[in-house]
């Protein structure tokens, strides 16, 4: 891996731009712009800026590859105009709902309206920053980062219900009602499966839980936990089967039936970007980041962002599982969810804990480990 | 709190609105309100000729043009003393078991729709796409046909007409088997539909519920086999029943009908390869399809004595058990007409099926239903 | 012949009230009663010939008079059955079948928006297909289906 | 059948399989679909194009081409100006009243050619003119693509239906069936003046006027004022277009019936 870090290139970026710009400015203002406090700053700035775009560029692509996926499950084609295979069309796309008049209802209450998408959008957008994706992207060495991501994800149902509430729409108020339950009722077996990882790792730095499964991923040894890990995650994604919240055949949209334009947008976009952070997380806990199998040629691992782009391919391999079970499975009822999530989700994630809790006691991680990665 | 679901709402499947009490997510009560899509086809029809009255049926139900059109020119053939000659009947024949195969293969792709299965939707989309090319192919259109007259059909069949057909049968039949595969086989879909919608026998029958809804119920109950018509009497099927009541029950149904269909089509055509003969009636009027006086001028064709007479037909549409009534009062017009929706009755009895189930409940259950809005308006 | 028994019983039931069994093609016949009867009738053949399942219900404006039918169906005879009744063109109305069929009530819904026929005892007489409000009735004859000018387009042009 | 359908697959405990016989069929699918996907991608592709036509594509559901599917499609109309006698049947026909008879140059001054103008804004392809047709001068072709900037450009007069038929555009290739008919024009009350208007007006000729003998006049009674002339109409010309009826200044042209 190559000991590039994306603060560092940031930080370089700036420094030679500001001393570029400073070398031509008179006496006081070329020391002041090249005072290290400015650099500093900027540079945050600029590390922003990169993961903001790369968020924003890895979701449209993410919904490119789920239209792609899910147009051949369907015997279509997906997208293919715009663009090579129809990259740039949900560029396209977002372009027309950044043109589109941004309305409310009469009736509904400004605040809320206006500040539940946003605030949905932007604690999406946080959880970016969270994640490392590989030895050099990250934000630092957070002790407790997979705690933050994980509440940071969990904040969703509140904002969901705000801006429902605010909308004043009998169909949006029933979706975010449905949203807030399945919500809070996924959050448990999700945080549970984690455990398990966390017991198995002894570490909630997602860094530190990564370089654990150099030598065996996690998802064999774990698979319980994995099981009930995605299934958490479809429910916090709302995603088929779990888009109750925003079933359109019986709640029109659910939640966001008043929104349009931009605002709707944003909720599009933060809900690929949840999808996007739910693969990654997937990826993290399971399997094993952007490490390799050390049965993989070198070849294959030692050229440069090689970890973000194994990475990535993982990510989207994930998320094409997530398509699949789209493309291939109705949606549950309410009552059904509910009641899987409480009765059946709560006893498997504990299993699962148990099961990992086993496993470190008797140290025979390993041995399973061995089995799913061969070659360790 | 009452809510309107509809006119404009992903689980009408046209233009109505069901109205519906809830308490939490269970419904107390329903009111359909319908209308929104009434264009007087009844009364347009006392004003046309008797041809140009087919030209409505195929938009009375979009997805079962040919049925209604048998429907109607069974009626008027009766109320104008025409018999069609052997070879159209059978003809007919071919049309409404394709239209059935067709507007049920639609009515799946709107049902999995409902309940969130997306791919199987643009399944069903595209195999009855492949019904809909045949359909094509002899009658120049893909939705309304304008193919039966009164007293035959337009035309006979194109040159390998029964090759093709016989190899979208062959397709179709090994579709259903995938159907079935991503429904019943599908965990979550049982748990979506089974003792949903429960309309029992007694009150389908109190209700004038008929079709795959009242034969889900366990009613034996098809006109093709009770009051058989066109070429019904010598084609050898079966009629399916269930005995469920419920969701599922209405699902099995309609996917046996489609079985039933492909046996019934497959004996048509063989028998279409080797009967060639006259597909329209000759001798006909011609004022069945054209005017002869301009408007003001009718009386000079009023005066001829047409023999008076009155139509009843009743056919096994793909929705149910449709019943048509003209009136010859023996001028060019038909006097009245009068249809009888299967969905108008079906849809009449939603209180029966809806009350006591989910909010989440009501796509599954209207989709079972298998609405068509522009028959239930006219 | 089974209608016999169909006319016998209804005789036998509603007396003079009964107007005769026509044949009527593909049914086992029109059976004619006066309005007045509708409801005996209409429980002597549900009831007594099996007729369980009601079709139809429709108006024809005759000008004169109006005829309302109701076509029934018995799943033992494999039959249907016509029943039609003349009701005077000046506020014509008849007994509701809804109490013994409650398939009745959308039909005869439409019948009255459409034919203006009033059934009497109807448990929801309301506006069907037409908007709430509405006043004309489109299927009389009376109705005026287009306007005077419209019909010029259709005169030919010699 | 005699039993009735129950659902013979039970619900599963085991939650794999909740969902593999779905997922997996759907994976049959997006490999099916990988190989042969059944769109046809319309402006680029086109249902017409010779290879849909073979039989290839139903392995993939696309359309099979059956036979000449897209020859026997009901569009556009084409009109062959210089066989049209003007009988206005087309117009008679049409259930939506969209056909206009309008004049086309190369008819002589007195008694102008009219041909079909056809409003596509009204039209329904119903395909009951070019049925109607006697002269199979109009029919319809297999091009469906009008979409016009406004609505008067859907109405095509004449030279423009025309122009569609000038491109040779496959057209309805299978028979369509006319009934025989039993309609002739019967002169029937003894209103007739002889004036020539049903012979002169007559689209093809099938109308000749015969001399027929004058009455001697009984005393006291005058003679009717009138050419001593009747119609005659040739009934294998005629195509029962009923112009003689309606240009019948004495309303004495009728339709009868042959029995």
């Amino acid at each position: 891996m190559s000991s590039l870090s994306l603060y560092g290139v940031s930080f370089d970026l700036v420094h030679l731009l500001l001393t570029s710009i400073g070398s031509v400015l008179p006496y006081p203002l070329d020391a002041w712009i090249t005072n290290g406090t400015l650099v500093l700053v900027l540079s945050v700035l600029v590390f922003a800026a990169i993961l903001l775009a790369a968020s924003m560029i890895n979701t449209i692509v993410l919904i490119w590859w789920e239209r792609k996926l899910l147009g051949r499950f369907m015997d279509r084609r997906g997208a293919m105009h715009v663009g090579y295979a129809g990259l740039l069309q949900n560029f396209a796309d977002g372009l027309k709902l950044f043109r589109k008049h941004t309305f409310k209802p009469a009736e509904a209450d400004t605040l809320g309206f206006f500040s539940g998408p946003t605030a949905y959008m932007v604690t999406s957008m946080i959880l970016f920053g969270v994640l490392p994706i590989s030895t050099g992207w990250n934000s630092g060495s957070l002790p407790l980062s997979l705690l933050l991501a994980l509440a940071i994800f969990s904040f969703a149902p509140l904002f969901i219900f705000v801006s429902a509430w605010s909308s004043n729409n009998k169909y949006s108020l029933m979706g975010g009602m449905r949203s807030a339950a399945q919500m809070i009722a996924y959050e448990v077996p999700l945080l549970l499966a984690v455990v398990a990882v966390v017991i198995v790792s002894g570490s909630f730095d997602l860094t530190t839980i990564v370089t654990e499964q150099q030598n065996y991923w996690f998802w064999g040894p774990l698979f319980l936990a994995l099981v009930v890990f995605v299934a958490g995650m479809l429910a916090e994604m709302e995603r088929i089967p779990f888009d109750l919240p925003e079933a359109e055949a019986e709640l029109v949209e659910g939640w966001n039936t008043e929104y349009g334009g931009m605002l709707f947008a944003f909720f599009m976009l933060a809900d690929y970007l949840r999808g996007l952070v739910g693969s990654f997380l997937v990826v993290l806990l399971f399997l094993g980041g952007w490490t390799m199998p050390s049965w993989v040629p070198g070849a294959l691992t030692n050229f440069p962002l090689a970890g973000i782009f194994w990475f990535l391919v993982k990510t989207y391999l994930v998320f094409g599982l997530f398509v699949w079970i789209r493309a291939s499975l109705p949606r549950v009822r309410t009552d059904q969810l509910l009641r899987v999530g409480w009765n059946r989700m709560i006893p498997l994630s504990l299993a699962a804990v148990f099961l990992a809790a086993a496993l470190v006691t008797v140290k025979c991680l390993p041995v399973f480990g061995c089995l799913p990665s061969p070659g360790v | 709190m009452w809510i309107n679901m509809g006119p404009q709402h992903p689980m009408t499947h046209g233009l109505w609105n069901l109205r519906v009490k809830i308490d939490g997510e269970l419904i107390t009560d329903c009111d359909p309100e319908m209308g929104y899509l009434h264009r007087g086809i009844e009364k347009i029809s006392e004003d046309r000729h008797y041809n140009e009255v087919i030209t409505l049926m195929d938009r009375t139900c979009y997805v079962a043009g040919f049925a209604w059109e048998h429907l109607y020119v069974l009626a008027a053939e009766e109320a104008l003393h025409i018999q069609p000659p052997e070879r159209a009947e059978y003809l007919r024949t071919l049309c409404e078991e394709f239209q059935r195969i067709g507007s049920h293969l639609m009515w799946y792709a709107a049902f999995v729709q409902d309940i969130g299965l997306m791919s199987p939707f643009l399944y069903g989309m595209r195999d009855r796409d492949l019904v809909l090319d045949l359909f094509q192919s002899y009658t120049g259109a893909r939705m309304t046909y304008e193919y039966m007259r009164v007293g035959g059909v337009r035309n006979d069949l194109p040159p390998g007409f029964t090759g093709h057909a016989r190899k979208v049968l062959d397709w179709l039949s090994d579709r259903f088997v995938e159907y079935d595969r991503l429904c019943l086989g599908s965990d979550i879909f049982r748990k979506r539909c089974d003792g949903l919608g429960v309309l029992s026998a007694a009150d389908c029958v109190a209700t004038g519920v008929t079709g795959p809804m009242l034969r889900s119920a366990g009613v034996k109950r098809d006109v093709r086999r009770d009051r058989p018509y066109a070429a019904y009497p010598q084609l050898d099927f079966d009629v399916a029943v269930a005995d469920g009541a419920d969701v599922t029950a209405r699902y099995l149904v309609r996917m046996e009908e489609m079985r039933q269909s492909v046996r019934l089509l497959r004996q048509v055509l063989d028998w279409l390869d080797h009967h060639p003969g006259p597909v329209l009636a000759d001798r006909l009027p011609r004022w069945l399809g054209a005017p002869y006086a301009p408007v003001g001028k009718e009386e000079y064709v009023l005066k001829r004595n047409y023999p008076k007479g009155v139509g009843f037909s009743s056919i096994e549409e793909p929705h149910g058990e449709a019943q048509a009534y003209v009136v010859n009062e023996g001028s060019e017009h038909p006097y009245r007409v009068k249809f009888r929706s299967p969905v108008f009755a079906n849809l009449s009895a939603t209180r029966h099926y809806l009350v006591g189930y989910r909010v989440a409940d009501i796509p599954p259950i209207m989709g079972s239903v298998d609405i068509c809005v522009g028959e239930v308006d006219r | 012949m089974q209608s016999d028994d169909v006319a016998r019983t209804v005789a036998a039931q509603i007396g003079e009230r009964f107007l005769g069994l026509e044949p009527f093609p593909r049914t086992a016949g029109r059976l004619r009663f006066r309005s007045e009867a509708a409801l005996p009738l209409f429980h002597t053949v549900k009831e007594q010939l099996g007729f369980h399942h009601l079709s139809m219900v429709g108006g024809i404006d005759w000008v004169t008079h109006r005829e309302v039918f109701y076509v029934v169906w018995s799943d033992d005879r494999r039959q249907y059955l016509l029943l039609s009744a003349d009701l005077p063109a000046a506020a014509p109305h008849i007994e509701s079948a809804a109490s013994v069929w409650p398939a009745a009530n959308w039909h005869e819904r439409e019948t009255w928006e459409l034919v203006d026929i009033q059934f009497d005892h109807h448990p929801d007489l309301r506006h069907l297909l037409l908007p709430d409000g509405y006043e004309a009735h489109p299927l009389l004859r009376s109705f005026q289906l287009h306007e005077p000018e419209e019909l010029e387009v259709k005169q030919r042009s010699v | 059948m005699t039993e009735p359908l129950t659902a013979t697959e039970k619900t599963s405990d085991n939650p794999i399989l909740w969902v593999a016989k779905p997922m997996v069929t759907a994976a049959r699918q997006f490999a099916r679909s990988l190989l042969h996907p059944s769109t046809v991608v319309y402006p680029f592709e086109r249902l017409e194009d010779p290879k849909f036509r073979t039989e290839v594509g139903i392995e993939s559901g696309k359309p099979i081409g059956v036979g000449p599917i897209w020859d026997n499609y009901r569009g556009v109309h084409a009109l062959n100006i210089d066989t049209c006698i003007s009988c206005n049947l087309c117009a008679f026909s049409c259930p939506d009243l969209c056909i206009d008879m309008v004049t086309v140059p190369g008819g002589d001054p007195k008694h102008p050619k009219k041909c079909p103008q056809i409003d596509y804004g009204k039209c329904s392809y119903c395909g009951f003119c070019s049925d109607a047709c006697p002269e199979g001068c109009l029919s319809m072709t297999t091009r469906y693509e009008l979409s016009v900037h406004s609505r008067r450009e859907m109405v095509f007069p004449p030279e423009k239906l025309f122009g569609i038929y000038q491109q040779k555009l496959p057209m309805n290739p299978i028979r369509v069936e006319r009934p025989a008919n039993e309609d002739r024009i019967v002169l029937e009350p003894p209103l007739c003046i002889g004036c020539n208007a049903c012979s002169r007006d007559c689209p093809t000729n099938c109308i000749t006027m015969m001399e027929i003998p004058k009455p001697e006049a009984k005393p006291g009674e005058k003679l009717p004022k009138r050419i001593w002339k009747e119609p005659v109409i040739n009934d294998s010309d005629c195509v029962r277009c009923g112009t003689c009826i309606s240009v019948c200044p004495k309303e004495c042209l009728f339709w009868g019936s042959r029995k």
